[in-house]
């Protein structure tokens, strides 16, 4: 009656946004959720001029609930492969339990 | 000497200037580890402001401008901006420790423009009595572009030969490792090493990087108000809104460009102490560079003495918004805690508080 | 022909206002794909200042003003909210492909008032110096809550109606199927088809959507002002601020709405072409009738021709900030896309750019 | 010592923000946590007539620690039934593999 | 009894003036559940403003000042911040079900000193025609700071005694429960009763206090307008910028805090009554022994009985900016919705509407 | 290939975003990403001055992966022990299953 999912979390550069949105909506994801986030990590890589003192949010966090783990390893490795050799940025996968109410899954 | 001591004393006394005085303030507070912030949904507004009012300016007295006159100085700003990025191809990327592609973007970010020192320049030169031609303020994109053009043009360049490079040597490689069994281990978990062939033979398209330029929110602003100030009636909003909030929010973006400043200093610690030297020097050199073109424009076609200050300061500004994004984009394996570092945190200050007042200092030695 | 070709003159004269031209410059840099944004927070607050402003002049003036003046206006504001809701339900809802809430709840928004048009209104008047008496600011909410409350109503009666009739078939049905021993399958995962009997026979209750509507930010900031401006001396801090900002501040708000007109064309490309239709003609076409009642107010108490184009922006106008959440809770059925779409994309551009001019050319015609 | 948990995510629009916290609250969670989020889905229907071009951030995303499945559920279900049919929305559930530190759970 | 109605009259004129008008405008519309909201970026970008307009009148000024004039005042500014404290240490944290760390950090944002009510105090004062020393700016920072040190230091040296006796206590306990093989279960999953041993003998140091307190947002503001003021020639961005625009902002933020006072005032009904009768009388005693001291000074070194006004309010006010985070870390066992509630939702309306009309009214009785 | 791991939740005070960083730095994660997030719970103190009315995202919500479970719960005891007797505070430990892609794990 509910479905078991595959998380796919990616906490990347904020100038990257439209691209992933782009390549997470090819791979054929029924959706994504995203929200701005600040973090640290080994780089640390900042792409934008704009002020530190006032931005303090840089990175994004996709969350894309896929219903097998191929396709969010498949969104992952295709971000990987185009952007973390130049930009910060990390994936991982969680497990969803169930997917309780959704309009398309 | 005499020239000197003026110039000493015309620096001092524009340090205290209210543009000057908040990029002090700015740095001040921050390196003392004040927890001031301008919001960034304020800092955002205020860039809007100060873009669309030069362009409004700008708009609006290109209506009644000669075209012609237009021309040797956009002709010039061109220049410039591929110059720019030249020198310090030829410089910067073959000193020691600086990474061929960082310094390529370094160089494109100083030959690009910063829409907040070019407000600067404009208020310390009124502040000074010294007229100008407003339609200068179109003179902007016409060295903004190219510069960001021929940084990414070069750097896709150099890629293509040192990937032409490497892929013959890691063809071969390949191969014996393959046989070998041998997987390359970078391929697991760590995100280096994914092979980029269809990459290695790409063509630069230069429209897409115009159109990233253009799009961008500063030039967007600049040309909207271009645009309106061209084609609409727009003096009553102009005169009740723009023009007198011009030069406080100003003086608040100054504060804030200081700020940062300090806050970025660290960052350019992290890298190539060249960049900081480069960071001094070019926007004093870039802006006497334009200096003399732009007189030649001054005796050729009577460009004022102003107007060669604003070339001088367009060429010494480096860029703050529009700039990084785009080199991020196109040059995307450049460091940016490199160009924005050496930008932001030296570059810009000096452009400021030493270009401009050089600028003035010597226009007003000629003119006087 | 006369009348035309001066409409024709004083039309193209408009464009030329600021608050127009910024507003087609929003809709050509948001379509040449402009990255320019006004952060959000300084969108609100420009609305915020726009609306007290307008508010506090009207307050201010209600003071001197004559309460039974005032009546008939205000009544007349009333019947069209009214009466714009009724016309949409019998002419966009019979429209092929228009679903029945989709076309009461666009017809709500079209009935109720935008404080930007509504504002643009008053400046491009002022421009024309046309007199209007300022307590015409208080007419907004006689206008605005009527429209949304009838929208709502009118919607709440149709769904009951036609639950009544899918539950009688429903039961059949679901009877069947339970002796079948077959689970409706939409019960797992999609999130349709939930039960809502609880739903089917509630009573619409009038008094919780008008405090709804009262208690938006927009209406709460028109009222407010209303309010310092009746009990207060604001004279001040009006003089000083609220007014010499509003020109300024209105022309970045067209920008918004220029922007987001453009963004939101593709959203209404969805839905079905009659909303494109309805949002062209209505505004019109409802500022017309607002103009020829508020003319008897004219010939029967004096209400002026500044007051009573003023009026017909009014009716022209459609709802951009309270009327959208409100009628999202009052009519959660129906698609916003398709109002907030036809509203924002082109009801309110027609508005601004067609309605404004027209009226203020008529009144011209007949005042002079 | 420590302590098993559900967590259940509800990704929808923004103006439910209120309504859906209510629900949480007389489920009888001990708390919530919600981010505004952006997102793409099957409906992406927008509520507000708030500029996007101002507001990229039109949905909110709710997490719920629960003690149990049930409990999680419960909500999930009251979300659905009377939101999901007329606003867009997602509701999955995680698991938390323990609660380190709360004040009270 | 004449002064009593003088100023009743008085009040009742300055609640129509736009600071007071606003301030009880905000209270309304938030009881009455309105939507309205200034952006956080507005509110933030708005006390920067008027605080560095503040500093910068208070820096030019202090350039013409006998310095010599400002020593007494800036010592009872001193004095009064310490006072303050220790007579909330007397009062409010012995009644009933007051926290003596409450208590405390109550005291300690009283004694602390308000931007917003410092501004309205200047805009009221000014409407009034009381001329009073600008350089009163630079007295904020010597009232804020000692009442702040204060308040941490008295509720640290409280804290450890209390450690005290409750580790002799516990020590015995804990090796009788540990004999009894017992493990305390409050060291599970509930987040209270880590030990805390190692802060339990901490010295307080004053340094990084002040140094909190001088790198917050308020003060960093406060300090570099006077900073600006002093040492550069602001006057063109103050003339144009800064100073028109004061007015308006405050009065946007006196709504700001109107409507805070209202959403806060629930909070405050969740700890003890007596936190509100400290809150309405503790403003009024402030200011009135300020009233007094600054008496002494216009006695002895003339300061103007505008200044005795400007220091009254200083130390009527209760911090809304700087104070709660500083007081949060300095006293993290205090609970911050009683300090902030009593000082936001009852401290601060009581010190704007009453406080400074009285303040106002006593001088004009002695100085007219 | 890929990489088990634990990730660590930490839902607390605006005001103790740069200690609890300091904290996480010292334990030796390899990084951290935070959000902005508001949120209800058993306590509800709120430390800033800010204004309620303009400021409705007054917790930050940490999210730590790390390698083993042990780091995980040295950084949420550390942050109980000093912060959570005086602020509001959650901390929970989730499961991830791969880190697919990440500079430094
Ligand atoms: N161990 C970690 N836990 C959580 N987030 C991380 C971790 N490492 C990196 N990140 C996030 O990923 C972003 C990019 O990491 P990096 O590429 O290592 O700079 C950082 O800014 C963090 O937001
Ligand atoms: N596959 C998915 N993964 C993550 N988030 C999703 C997914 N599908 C939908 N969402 C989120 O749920 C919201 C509503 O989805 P929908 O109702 O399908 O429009 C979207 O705006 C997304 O934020
Ligand atoms: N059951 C829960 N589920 C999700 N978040 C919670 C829960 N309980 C508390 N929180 C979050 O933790 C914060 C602090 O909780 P507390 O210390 O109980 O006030 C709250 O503001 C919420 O953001
Ligand atoms: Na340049
Ligand atoms: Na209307
Ligand atoms: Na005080």
């Amino acid at each position: 009656m509910t479905q078991h999912a595959s998380k796919l979390v990616i906490v990347t550069e904020k100038v990257l946004l439209k691209k992933i949105a782009k390549i997470i909506d090819e791979a054929g994801a029924t959706g994504y959720t995203v929200v701005e986030a600040g973090g640290k990590g080994s780089r640390n890589v900042r792409s934008s001029g704009r002020p530190t003192v006032s931005d303090t949010y840089s990175n994004v966090k996709f969350e894309v609930l896929t219903p097998s783990r191929e396709m969010a390893v498949k969104i992952s490795d295709a971000v990987a492969a185009q952007f973390f050799d130049d930009y910060s940025g990390i994936a991982y996968l969680c497990d969803v339990m169930e997917v309780l109410h959704a309009h398309q899954f | 000497m005499d020239f000197l001591s003026d110039f000493l004393m015309r620096f001092l006394a524009q340090l205290q200037s209210p543009t000057l005085g908040f990029l002090i303030g700015g740095v001040v507070a921050a390196s003392l580890g004040s927890r001031l912030a301008i919001p960034d949904a304020a800092y955002k507004f205020i860039v809007f402001m100060l873009l669309i009012k030069v362009g409004l300016t700008g708009g609006q007295e290109i209506r009644n401008a000669n075209l012609v006159e237009m021309l040797l100085p956009a002709v010039f700003a061109v220049a410039m901006g591929i110059l720019i990025v030249f020198i310090g191809r030829h410089t910067l990327c073959k000193l020691p420790n600086v990474k061929v592609e960082d310094g390529i973007a370094t160089a494109g970010l100083f030959g690009a423009v910063s829409g907040s020192t070019f407000a600067a320049g404009l208020t310390l030169l009124e502040g000074q009595g010294i007229p100008y031609e407003a339609w200068t303020a179109a003179l902007y994109p016409f060295m903004d572009i190219p510069a960001l053009v021929t940084a990414i043009v070069l750097a896709s360049i150099y890629t293509s030969n040192q990937r032409h490079k490497y892929f013959s040597k890691e063809e071969a490689l390949s191969k014996q490792l393959v046989t070998a069994g041998d997987y390359p281990s970078d391929q697991s978990i760590t995100a280096h090493g994914y092979p980029k062939s269809d990459l290695a033979d790409r063509k630069v398209r230069i429209w897409p990087i115009v159109k990233e330029s253009l799009q961008g929110s500063a030039l967007s602003a600049l040309l909207l108000g271009i645009a309106l100030g061209l084609l609409t009636q727009p003096e009553s909003v102009y005169e009740s809104f723009f023009d007198p909030l011009f030069r406080g929010l100003l003086s608040v973006l100054m504060l804030v460009m200081g700020m940062e400043a300090a806050a970025r200093l660290g960052e350019l610690r992290k890298v190539a102490q060249w960049y900081t030297v480069y960071a001094v020097v070019a926007p004093l050199v870039h802006g006497l560079i334009a200096f003399g073109l732009g007189m030649i424009a001054h005796y050729l076609t009577g460009f004022s003495l102003g107007g060669v200050v604003v070339l001088a300061v367009i060429a010494a500004s480096s860029s703050d918004i529009s700039g990084p994004p785009t080199l991020r984009a196109g040059i995307p394996s450049a460091n940016p805690s490199a160009y924005i570092g050496a930008s932001t945190a030296i570059g810009t200050p000096v452009a400021i508080a030493l270009g401009i007042p050089l600028y003035i200092a010597i226009a007003q030695a000629l003119g006087g």
